[in-house]
């Protein structure tokens, strides 16, 4: 199989998608001209011209709200945002126009909206350009979440969310976007609502989605190589909806979790999964849940600090030594 | 019945000449006449039930404004799109929509047009182009802007007619909206139902603008005009120009539409009389600009309908109000499994995707 | 001590405040004139005049960034939302400036504003207008975020609000604001991050913030009366800080825990209190922890299954049931 | 050393003649030189530092534009306040903030001015009216606001002057800043930087204006007026224009201010040259607008200045930006458990209310 990028695999779900479908069009800042801030785009708007690769004025709420508007229409639209931290200035018509519309109308409407970019920390550009609102979209009944860690589920998940006819919100990570995987010539959908069991083991289960899933491997790599210990992995890959028929599974093989999360630990995700654990199979587990989230703080810009306020290795295998 | 007395100000320039008008059938004339009366009608019925608890939330009045959502929705094509604010009554039965649904909407039940989950800020029809009802203030406007845009998109001649208040225009979307309308040529059209009040605030402790508020969209190379929105003629023969401009040169423009509510911002809204607004200004609009009795009186003048047929359309129209709650009460209240529908479209279908993965969570 | 409502408990605290620090001022839509759009500012225009109550278009976005730039220059703003549900559109002015400008800093800069209003669902008002951003805003480390279930605890924790020196949000309740409680003559402050025991008891704990403490107390109400079993009521007050020692300290005694939240379910406030629990003292639960949350969609319109909607006394006596 | 040839187009008013321009002294005009020289030598060096990657994130660098941070800064009085976006490290040196506690921002470093936890984008000195700093685009304005309405609350005569790109002209919330700095006649000075470009958007691309985006400001009753930015005699003057009205009239100004930048968006911007921007346009501006040239060349003519003279300055600040990197190199990485300090003004003074309840919550 061929070993592409990360960014070049959602390149190849935007393209595929525009031309099996005159509805898809792609829009957000930079996105066509200047191939993209992170050059996701690269190469599209010279294939597809303007009416598909669409290089909006920065007025993430007025062109979000534009796109839930095409939606309602019957456009297909994928709008990036450069970071996912500029939802807060369009937080309203995501939240209200796309999370709500097809609820208040009495599902006369729907909005089959793909809203996607970058993610996370890690990448020193401070506290407000570092947020990761998957914990709070996918708190909206209305909205989707989806969150990719590899290329392969990049393609596949991006192909399928464009393909939904209900609101999706796709998170994807800078420190991802260079980064090779195998993506098959053939053509491939990946559900939402599955996730995928990234390693096998029956220990400790290790739940994360996006890159913490990957920190996540890593660490069991190293408790394996170690330790000999067999940490199973799960990528959530969906947040939203949740795949909880392989969570429980996997703890119930396991009994101890941990859960590994790039949200800040209030009302993270891993805090919804965890409550979720013990709500359903409180017998299974052993110990208590842990979790390894970023630390609770605003981002810092220090490059050297900021990797450790991210979930590290370290931090990961020491919290599975606690109940192991 | 009190006809409007003779002392109303006439406009300089007789909208009933501009060739929109001037082609009205009699018939077309009376249908708009039936119009304002049935708005009227309905949330005259509308009011007494809310009054009685009979509903919930708020309920805004449109009672005043009736000429603006008659005049400009009598203008609309096929792919002439409308979308507004909470204050959603007059236009959704101006682009047609049923008093049955809409009033059972308003009892909250399960056959109103949004099955009781909106409420009277939430009406819905995309059948007939009327895509809300919306209770953030200036949140529909971004969406009337991608209205529009999809309606380029698809190669199509038409507009979106995206409503707002006076209020509604310090919310910055409304700005990011016009740049971009006007940046991309989109044939959206702008109306600024400007009431003079945004709840208890007068229009000059709210915005500051030159002459009117419809003049900020100049900055943005937007085509602006302002209308005496009490004169059916007018609003038509200005909305228009604005549909023409969508039309033939794909291009936006904001038109102000001078208005007032008789009552007050909803219905809880003690200080509306004497408050920040005085009795006399109120009575002076309801007796000299009432729009209902200005068509009425200039209609009858015309000589297209007697005072007789006029009344008889205002009982017909209440009659029909009066049998939509008739309707509204015998229809069911929502089950509360309905609570969790209309959510996602793939669930509520039951598709593959719809049935992979936990949706909901409770419990 | 006089009966007096919670809208006035709140309006008793302003007055004390705006009396005590000629900084201190409250902006918002219609609070000055108009006395507030539920009243909860009435009289305090004609008293204090212009310059302490601030009538502001409707530019949220605006008048909140306002806020906290002149919060940085020593003032000390309160903010009313007509609605907390209008955050959406000033979310990154609260997220990022009120959040996050201490810290991107270096602490040089203080962000001492309160922003409040109602955030509840239950009125009819439909989606837009009844959401329960509390989880969302309590992820941000850098705001704190406060709930009042009664007159006493609104005013008490109001006056605490408007002289903590860090950015508080705080919730009230429309359904509450008619509510006569118990108030002292004398001035008293409530501080963040203590609970408040609302009822004791020894069967099972419930945990609840604002409206929803009430209703657990009545649930707690009837299981004593019909079944003779004990529940203690925690009422959270103060979401972030958070008391975790009185939480603990409860369920130490009880070993079984109900959680009452009108917030939405997924990463709701309660899916972090259950993960914290099970995290601190997993060996003293004897049960799951079982959540009663707002059911899980867009808040439906029609009056009477609304009431349905949010957390009900059948449905938390239910859920005690299950685990008793 | 190239001195700017003498084709460099003269504005038809001399500047140089209004009063505020007329006072300066010799001494004056030569510490504007000095200014304009440290912020190009201090991003100079930083961007060989960067390069070698030393920082982290962005570095949006400002060389191009100096005379107008420089320019308008001159004129700062005690309560007159500033703030702007990211592309900050000219207005903080302008305002008086010391190239080590920058440098060793942009290194990560716990001396820097925050501490190293705010980055390039985000310089901050409070003490020097100097309120940063900002990334998320426009996010600032509305605190620009607040504090020329804190200045006012607080009865003193002031005002701040709120900075922002072309790009950022597009967002809402500009618009909602400039409503309520109008109708409450806050002291406000705006100064958009129009550099022409967001990003790899040119200002036709992103913008829709008649003829300059400052006149979008007309619609909200503010005087606006345009600013050519690489002479630093018009920029005093036009900006000492609006300072006054914030001083004597309490009322707002919007100023654009034409200038460029040589380098890209930030550093990681290959299309800046010969993508979206032709080398020939930035070679011109380099050659024949370059601002610290202009000024240079403008000081000599006035016998300010030697050429000699000058030239130390360059190499003075060269060398002061050259030991502020060897302050950072040797200054300290902040521990880890500075992350959870300056989160919580009560948590870090351990106040009654830092010390009660849970704030954090990791483990
Ligand atoms: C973002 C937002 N802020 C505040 C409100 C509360 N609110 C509802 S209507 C209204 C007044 C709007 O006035 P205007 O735009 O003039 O419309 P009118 O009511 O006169 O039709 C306000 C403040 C809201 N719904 N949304
Ligand atoms: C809300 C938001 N949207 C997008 C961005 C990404 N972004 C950063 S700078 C920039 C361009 C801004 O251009 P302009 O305002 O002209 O300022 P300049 O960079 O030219 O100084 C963009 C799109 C952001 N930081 N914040
Ligand atoms: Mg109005
Ligand atoms: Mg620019």
């Amino acid at each position: 199989m061929p070993l592409i990028e990360y960014r070049d695999a959602l390149n190849e779900a935007f393209a595929e998608e525009i031309e099996r479908d005159p509805n898809v069009f792609l829009i957000g800042e930079e996105v066509a001209e200047y191939d993209g801030a992170y050059k996701v785009t690269r190469g599209l708007w010279q294939k597809y011209g303007d009416k598909r690769l669409v290089d909006a004025p920065i007025s993430e709420a007025g062109f979000i709200g534009l796109a839930v508007g095409a939606s309602m229409l019957g456009l297909r639209p994928i709008v990036e945002l450069m970071f996912w931290s500029f939802c807060t200035v369009a937080y309203d018509q995501i939240i209200n126009n796309a999370g709500c519309v097809r609820y208040m109308s009495g599902g006369l409407i729907n909005c089959p909206i793909v809203i996607r970019g970058p993610a996370n920390g890690g990448t020193s550009v401070g506290a407000t350009h570092s947020h990761t609102p998957e914990n709070w979209l996918a708190n909206i009944p209305g909205l989707k979440v989806v969150s990719a860690a590899t290329a392969y589920d990049a393609k596949g998940l991006m192909k399928t969310a464009i393909r939904d006819n209900d609101p999706v919100m796709f998170m994807e990570n800078t420190l991802l976007y260079g980064e090779k995987g195998e993506v098959p010539d053939e053509e491939y959908l990946i559900p939402l609502g599955k996730a995928d069991v990234k390693r096998e083991g029956a220990d400790i289960t290790f739940i994360g989605h996006g890159r913490a899933a990957l920190t996540a491997l890593q660490a069991a790599g190293q408790l394996a190589e170690e330790r000999g210990i067999q940490a199973e992995v799960i990528d959530l890959r969906s947040i939203r909806p949740i795949d909880e028929e392989a969570i429980l599974n996997s703890v119930a093989k396991t009994h101890r979790v941990v859960l590994v999360d790039e949200n800040k630990p209030f009302c993270g995700v891993s805090a919804q999964v965890a409550t979720m654990i013990q709500e359903k199979i409180f017998d299974e587990l052993d110990a208590p849940i842990r979790r390894v989230c970023t630390l609770d703080a605003p981002a810092i810009y220090s490059p050297e600090v900021e990797k450790l306020q991210l979930p590290t290795v370290e931090r990961i295998v020491a919290k599975a030594l606690e109940i192991l | 019945m009190t006809e409007t007395p003779a002392e109303v100000e006439v406009s300089p320039v007789d909208y009933a000449k501009a060739p929109i008008n001037a082609s009205l059938t009699a018939e077309d004339k009376v249908r708009l006449l039936r119009q304002l009366y049935s708005i009227r009608n309905f949330e005259r019925v509308a009011l007494k039930h809310y009054n009685e608890g009979r509903m919930g939330g708020f309920l805004h009045l449109y009672i005043g404004q009736e000429s603006v959502a008659v005049g400009t929705c009598s203008l609309l094509g096929e792919n002439d799109h409308v979308i507004t604010a909470y204050r959603d009554h007059g236009h959704a039965l101006a682009v047609g929509m049923g008093m049955n649904e809409c009033m059972a909407e308003l009892f909250g039940k399960a056959t109103g047009c949004s099955k009781g989950k909106g409420g009277s800020m939430h009406f819905f029809a995309p059948d007939k182009n009327y895509w809300g009802g919306h209770g953030i203030v200036a949140g529909q406007i971004p969406l009337g802007l991608g209205l529009a845009f999809a309606v380029k998109y698809k190669g199509l001649t038409g507009s979106c007619l995206a409503f707002l208040g006076d209020g509604a225009v310090n919310q910055g979307v409304v700005y990011e909206s016009f740049n971009i309308a006007s940046l991309w040529d989109l044939p959206v059209i702008y109306i600024i139902e400007n009431n003079r009040y945004s709840m208890g605030t007068s229009l000059d402790r709210s915005s500051a603008f030159r002459n009117c508020l419809a003049e900020r969209a100049d900055g943005f190379r937007i085509v602006w005009d302002i209308a005496n929105g009490e004169d059916i003629y007018e609003v038509r023969a200005k909305t228009w120009t604005a549909i023409e401009r969508a039309h033939n040169e794909s291009r936006p423009t904001v038109l102000e539409i001078d208005t007032y509510r008789h009552y007050g911002h909803s219905v809880a809204d003690a200080k509306h009389k004497g408050g920040y607004r005085t009795a006399e200004e109120i009575e002076k609009y309801k007796n000299l600009h009432d729009p209902v009795l200005v068509w009425r009186r200039r209609v009858i003048e015309e000589g297209v309908v007697a005072a007789e047929e006029a009344d008889a359309i205002d009982k017909e129209t209440r009659a029909e109000a009066t049998a939509a709650v008739k309707f509204a009460e015998e229809s069911p209240v929502p089950t509360v499994e309905a609570v969790q529908q209309d959510v996602y479209f793939e669930v509520d279908r039951q598709t593959e995707a719809g049935r992979t993965g936990r949706h909901f969570f409770n419990d």
